[in-house]
């Protein structure tokens, strides 16, 4: 029986009580980036497999489906799995220097331990197939990342993890209650079985309340609009590689328990069409999406500007979800990858600059563009990606959701999502102005950055632009998923 | 056509090594010739190289990043290479001499903008030519902020947010509806669409007018002033050139190859024509009101651009023709006028109209020249500006929309009232500055212009083989 | 008589859970949240759930109260009202009380959720587990056995609840 | 009905959560917002005349053990997250002097 | 308090008591009600009880933080390492039919095993909390 999915768990869980037993910072970094590529190769392979002979399925202690649990790896599962362990990987890489400064050194190895988890956590929601077992590596993730988020020195950030630990473990609760609800009723805890006994179970109220209980959950996992405020507080003070690990991971888990629940498991009761809900919901996310570019135009600091980029970024994903068609999912997953890179390219720039600052507002970027020529046109090129130009993968998200907002006719949404993107345009460049032509008055010392550091921001920028020329690794992938979900027979 | 694009491709990394002060500009010379070389190439044998489309990348299903030339982009291809290399020269001289610093980033900016406008003109469908587009703008922006003072970068973004956001808010969703509804976006022959859906298509007019804001047709035009704090060389080519006539290219191309002639005469090109005629009184009046001479030209650039997008609207051969005209003859007069106006500023420090009493005593071949662009852009006979609005009116009258007349001759006349007192003060108010009657050219400085002068005034005496060849390859086909 | 009892130790804690919002002193406050835990443990007795009672009790009488006692030794004991206006909230509460009792009306009564308990996998559970495993304790034998794996997940939370409070409360001194 | 009650409880738990400003009531809000899910579990895993699912000869009739297990998990899941918050709370103490939350101004 | 005598005395009474009682659960979970995690705190707070009375030193003397932490670890560890047993024989995680000769054996050794670990995690980790609750991190 094929080992891989479960070795992509259990591997870094290995590791982590011999890390606990060794904690000597430079082994325990060492071992970290080890495994951690291991894993990326064990997911290339994963991936390849599936993509070729269908998803896999792996039994936990030899249980049969509803008795025991078990692992599903379909395709969406590597897709998530891929780009999350890669986004990892590259913050693991350039960690070391930052946290040097952020953290306390006899905590590094335990932040270490408590990033793999993080990303344990993560794996295991993407990869089970047992709807409990989602919720225990949800929580997995979310403890280990309140610690992740505490271990700064800033001014609020005790109070955004203590803030973030209440709002997360209220969402956790939710999902558990909802979750209780639907096995009373179906009297299973297995996704595909789950699957189908809610399409045979009558239908009653109490569903409709879980779906609600769901809703709250995941959206606020997701920073879905107004749930988002937490995200804000988090990716201000927590420390800076932690805010990128996050930018580009952890709402983008809670868009996949989106995807998981509302399209797949409940699928046959198809939940988004209740009272309009997914009329709802994209209204709401527009105006989302509306007020947060708003308030990122009006930010003067760096990081709470692209935090509120990103749930703008966000509501993107929402919007051309709840279009309910194959072109509006397709959008939303190459988003979700093509987001996920530029935005941890973004923070990352700023993290291995800005490495004890407070608190990074717009002046401290000025004459940047002398100072680090090769980072800042990363920047810039990121930017660019970010407001959606061609060339740059962003342009390739923005394309798809403009024709599924067009396909599915809401012309006057698709006029103010394309006004919100020009408004980006306005904040991003801002930044860019301050970069290239502010003449900075505090020369302050030009902290080396390492070549790891280096290699990370360059490999995202090339990345960028790659998926902006060569799609067929994102939007081919994600046209395969949306027909499988959608029961289109592929084109 | 490849090799062009990978040589100037090639030649921004060239330039980007060596950043010296002293011989970047000879480089710039350099290729300048060298691309104007290729166009001259490409145009000698142009059976060779013409409608041979070659695919560079294929993006999304059936989107393809695709060069292909016609006859079209070839007259453009030559004059803007052919301009370039001119103002190349100029521009070598004239950064010297106002001694601006950081020559290599400029000429590095310069080649890029120049390329991709070679880009757009050799790109072969719509979405190679919004790429392109995009990368112009983006090229430009360094230009107009490159002295970086308060002023400039304010122009600079309003600069950014005008041509961007255009291209964001109207261009981007229009391309998208075209290939929605057609499924392709290549240049064809009698355009792609099969429909006469009236509302799509003036839906789709709108977004394509509004959006191609590089065309500076009211309202979306303002950029075009606030660009005008760049340096001379880079208004003269690039916004009064390159830039603005690939955005009317752009326009023409729209036009032709993806609305068709035959959808926009069933439909009716009327808005077109509406924001057209209504840009070129307008601008014509502001323009009278400015002083700096600069904003002036600007202005009446605003207006010629839009006299190229009626020629086509009103869908009568000549008057395409006139169109097709009148994107060498502007280019021709307006850069001359640009650049004398650049050197006026260079050599004497006058930069507005009423300073120029008795110019002429002071700097006679500028003033020549700036007389002969001046009778260019008014239309007056012996000037080709003449021919184009000559055949601009046959297609008006051949299309029978006498009413445009009217528009054509107060136009006509009121761009006269703003280009006549130029040369009036120039030659015949007495000299204000009693500076000494002596020649105070600078011959590296005036030579290029003095090309462009000769090349218009001898284009003017054999045109029969010029309107020959656009007549049997693009009209009559 | 077991559900008029559940009734009303259901009642029992709601009146406890109202005391804490009321009560201002975190001592009794800790210790109400104490007798909390030791209902709940009675109410899982109650249904059957000994091993769920034994560990509520272990837990919730036991560990947290500890913990409560020695983290209210740092902070001050009374707790100042808050500032936030509570009329509105109470009121958006009962309604959603009303909202979500219509809803959940439909839920089988306890005792009677057959849909629940004759699923596949608890019948599997009841009539295997002797035989499969030895362990006539079902619950053991799903929580170590058919669902060995939640329980490792279950092991893995309280391994970074140990590395999280060491992590957080190392020297609280030296960083300010 | 018992549902009702039990959801009264759900929603105080939210209620002290939502309302309280201390943070220490807070994270009591939290258990009480957990343990009412809990009993949602146990409540819907009884079965009617049956007993603790611990096979014996003389027994035919037990109650549901998997709900059981699952409240197994989710309650250590809650002492984890206690002991987290409580730990915070003494970092919060020593950093900004006062557990209020409505106090605390990050200026 | 450590001048309370009659503390001092029941403590020393009970502590036993509640270890072999902690013990029992451990070991009886297969049979009735408990198991490891009911064990776990159940010996932890017999220890913390034992802290309480006698203070933290004595506790340090006995269990050291680090081992606190070893142990806790090591427990992890069992746990993984009866499930990798599993992979090992070409079977999947967690799967323990073929620990010993038959299947059943096998699942009784693989329950007790997983338990065991999951007593020593639990009770090693609620034993480092209280420390570190209760001496501000001086010696953490």
């Amino acid at each position: 029986m094929n080992q891989i999915p479960i070795l992509i768990i259990t591997l870094p869980l290995l590791l982590t009580p011999i890390l606990l037993l060794i904690r000597k910072i430079n082994i325990v970094y060492a071992l970290t980036l080890i495994v951690s590529f291991i894993n990326i190769s064990l997911i290339l392979a994963l991936g390849a497999e599936v993509y070729n002979n269908g998803s896999i399925i792996y039994e936990l202690g030899g249980w049969p489906a509803p008795i025991g649990i078990r692992l599903n790896a379909d395709l969406l599962s590597c897709y998530f799995l891929t780009f999350i362990n890669v986004i990892s990987f590259l913050c693991l890489v350039s960690s070391k220097d930052i946290i040097k400064h952020q953290i306390h050194e006899d905590n590094i190895y335990l932040f270490y331990i408590a990033w793999l988890l993080c990303n344990i956590g993560f794996s295991g929601i993407v990869l089970t197939d047992d709807i409990f077992n989602l919720f225990v590596f949800l929580e997995i993730s979310s403890l280990s990342s309140y610690f992740l988020i505490s271990q700064a020195n800033y001014k609020g950030t005790l109070l955004a993890a203590m803030q973030y630990l209440f709002i997360g473990s209220i969402g956790a609760v939710f999902i558990l209650l909802a979750i209780g609800i639907l096995y009373a009723h179906t009297g299973t805890l297995n996704m595909h079985d789950l699957a189908m006994k809610i399409g045979q179970a009558k239908f009653s109220e109490s569903i409709v309340f879980a779906l609600g209980l769901l809703l709250a959950g995941v959206g606020i996992k997701s920073a879905l609009f107004p749930l988002h405020g937490w995200l804000i507080k988090t990716y201000a003070y927590a420390p800076s590689i932690v805010t990128t690990y996050f930018a580009g991971t952890s709402t983008k888990i809670g868009v996949y328990i989106l995807l998981r629940v509302f399209l797949d498991i409940l699928n046959s009761i198809n939940p988004l069409e209740y009272y309009g809900l997914a009329q709802f919901i994209l209204f709401i996310s527009l105006l989302g999406v509306f007020l947060s570019t708003l308030y990122a135009v009006k930010q003067k600091e760096v990081k709470k500007m692209l935090a509120y980029s990103s749930v703008a970024q966000l509501g993107y994903i929402i919007i051309a979800i709840m279009l309910l068609i194959p072109d509006g999912l397709t959008a939303s997953l190459i988003h979700v990858v093509n987001h996920s890179i530029i935005k941890t390219g973004l923070f990352l720039i700023i993290a291995v600059i800005f490495i004890n600052n407070q608190n990074v507002i717009i002046e401290d970027l000025s004459g940047l563009g002398k100072k680090y020529p090769i980072l800042m046109s990363c920047f810039f090129i990121l930017g660019l990606g970010l407001i959606g130009l061609p060339i740059t993968s962003g342009f390739i998200s923005k394309w798809y959701i403009i024709t599924a907002m067009l396909k599915s006719e809401y012309w006057y949404f698709t006029f103010i999502v394309l006004l919100t993107s020009f408004m980006t345009l306005s904040y991003v460049w801002v930044l860019i102005e301050k970069i290239y032509f502010a003449t900075n008055d505090n020369d302050d010392a030009i902290n080396n950055i390492s070549i790891y550091q280096m290699f990370c921001i360059i490999t995202l920028t090339v990345m960028t632009i790659y998926l902006g020329l060569e799609t067929s690794l994102t939007s081919g992938i994600a046209e395969n998923i949306s027909n499988d979900f959608y029961g289109v027979t592929g084109k | 056509m490849i090799p062009h694009l990978s040589f100037l491709l090639f030649s921004i990394f060239l330039l980007y090594l060596i950043r010296n002060k002293s011989f970047s500009g000879l480089i710039h010379i350099l290729i300048s010739f060298i691309s104007f070389l290729f166009s001259i190439h490409i145009l000698i044998n142009k059976n060779i190289f013409l409608y041979k489309e070659v695919n560079v990348i294929e993006v999304l299903e059936n989107i393809v990043i695709s060069f292909n030339l016609d006859y079209l982009g070839l007259v453009f291809l030559v004059v803007s290479n052919g301009l370039w290399f001119m103002t190349s020269i100029y521009t070598n001289r004239y950064l010297k001499l106002n001694d601006y610093p950081r020559h290599g980033k400029f000429f590095i900016f310069f080649l890029i903008s120049m390329m991709s406008t070679n880009a757009i003109i050799y790109s072969a469908n719509l979405f190679t030519t919004f790429i392109f587009y995009e990368i112009l703008t983006i090229a430009t922006y360094p230009l107009v902020t490159f002295k970086s003072d308060e002023k400039s970068i304010l122009s600079g973004k309003k600069y950014l947010y005008y041509l961007l956001g255009t291209s964001i808010i109207f261009l981007l969703p229009a391309i998208i509806i075209t290939y929605n509804v057609t499924g392709t976006l290549t240049y064809t022959e009698n355009g792609i669409f099969s429909t006469h859906d009236y509302n799509l298509i003036n839906l789709l007019i709108i977004l394509f007018l509004f959006g191609v804001a590089k065309s500076a047709v009211m309202p979306f035009h303002k950029w075009l002033p606030t660009a005008m704090v760049a340096p001379t060389p880079v208004s003269a080519l690039l916004h009064a050139v390159a830039v603005v006539k690939s955005g009317v290219y752009i326009l023409v191309k729209i036009m032709i190859y993806i609305f068709g002639l035959n959808v926009l005469k069933k439909t009716g090109a009327d808005l077109f024509i509406l924001f057209a005629s209504l840009t070129i009184i307008l601008s014509s009046i502001i323009a009278l009101k400015q002083d700096s001479i600069k904003l002036r030209l600007a202005y009446s650039t605003i207006g010629q651009l839009s006299y190229i997008i009626l020629g086509v609207a009103i869908l009568a051969p000549y008057s395409i023709l006139a169109s097709i005209l009148h994107i060498i003859f502007h280019a021709l007069g307006k850069i001359t006028l640009f650049l004398v106006s650049g050197s006026i500023a260079t050599q004497t420090g006058i930069k507005n109209v009423t300073k120029m009493d008795g110019l002429s005593s002071r700097l006679p071949y500028t003033c020549l020249l700036m007389s002969l662009g001046a009778f260019i852009m008014v239309g007056l006979p012996p000037t080709i500006g003449f021919i184009s609005k000559w055949y601009l009116v046959i297609g008006i009258i051949e299309s029978n929309q006498l009413y445009l007349l009217i528009l054509i001759i107060a136009s006509t006349i009121l761009n006269a009232s703003y280009y006549f007192p130029l040369i009036y003060r120039s030659y015949f108010m007495p000299n204000s500055i009693n500076s000494e009657i002596k020649n105070e050219e600078d011959v590296q400085l005036i030579a290029p212009v003095i090309i462009i002068g000769l090349i218009s005034i001898i284009l003017f005496f054999n045109l029969d083989s010029i309107i020959m060849f656009l007549e049997e390859n693009i009209i009559l086909k | 008589m077991t559900i008029a009892l559940l009734y009303i130790l259901l009642s029992v804690l709601i009146v406890i859970s109202i005391y804490v919002i009321i009560s201002r002193n975190l001592f009794s406050v800790i210790i109400s949240t104490t007798i909390f835990s030791m209902v709940c443990a009675l109410i899982f007795l109650l249904l059957d759930a000994i091993d769920v009672s034994l560990t509520e009790a272990a837990v919730g009488a036991g560990i947290s109260t500890i913990l409560f006692l020695s983290t209210i030794r740092y902070v001050d004991i009374i707790a100042t009202d808050t500032k936030k206006s509570t009329v509105p909230i109470v009121i958006l509460f009962f309604l959603l009380l009303i909202s979500i009792s219509i809803l959940i009306y439909d839920l089988p009564e306890p005792g009677k959720a057959n849909v629940v308990n004759n699923s596949q996998a608890t019948k599997y559970y009841i009539n295997n587990s002797t035989t499969e495993m030895g362990v006539p304790n079902v619950v053991t034998s799903v929580l170590a056995g058919y669902r060995g794996f939640d329980t490792l997940g279950e092991v893995i939370v309280i391994f970074i609840a140990g590395i999280s409070v060491l992590g957080i409360l190392r020297n609280t001194k030296g960083r300010t | 009905m018992l549902y009702v009650l039990n959801m009264t409880l759900f929603l105080i738990g939210l209620f002290i959560i939502v309302r309280e400003s201390n943070l220490i009531k807070k994270v009591i809000g939290l258990n009480i917002f957990q343990s009412s899910v809990f009993i949602f579990y146990i409540l819907i895993s009884k079965v009617e005349g049956g007993v603790p699912p611990i096979i014996s000869a003389d027994q035919s009739i037990y109650s549901n053990p998997l709900p059981h297990v699952l409240i197994l998990t989710a309650i250590v899941v809650s002492i984890a997250t206690t002991s987290l918050a409580l730990a915070l709370i003494i970092r919060i103490k020593d950093k900004y002097g006062t557990i209020e939350e409505d106090d605390i101004d990050l200026g | 308090m450590k001048h309370h005598t009659v503390l001092r005395i029941v403590t020393k009474l009970i502590i036993p008591l509640i270890l072999l009682f902690g013990l029992y659960i451990q070991f009886h979970g297969d049979y009735s009600a408990g198991g490891g995690f009911q064990a776990g705190v159940i010996i932890a707070s017999g220890f913390i009880l034992y802290n309480i009375i006698f203070g933290l030193e004595v506790g340090f003397s006995i269990l050291s933080i680090n081992m606190t932490k070893n142990l806790m670890a090591i427990g992890v560890l069992l746990y993984i390492a009866v499930g990798f047993m599993g992979i090992i024989q070409g079977l999947n995680f967690l799967e323990y039919n073929s620990l010993l000769s038959s299947s059943k054996e096998g699942q009784l050794l693989g329950i007790f095993l997983v338990e065991l670990g999951v007593g020593l995690t639990v009770s090693n980790v609620m034993i480092l909390i209280f420390y570190s609750f209760n001496n501000m991190g001086e010696k953490l």
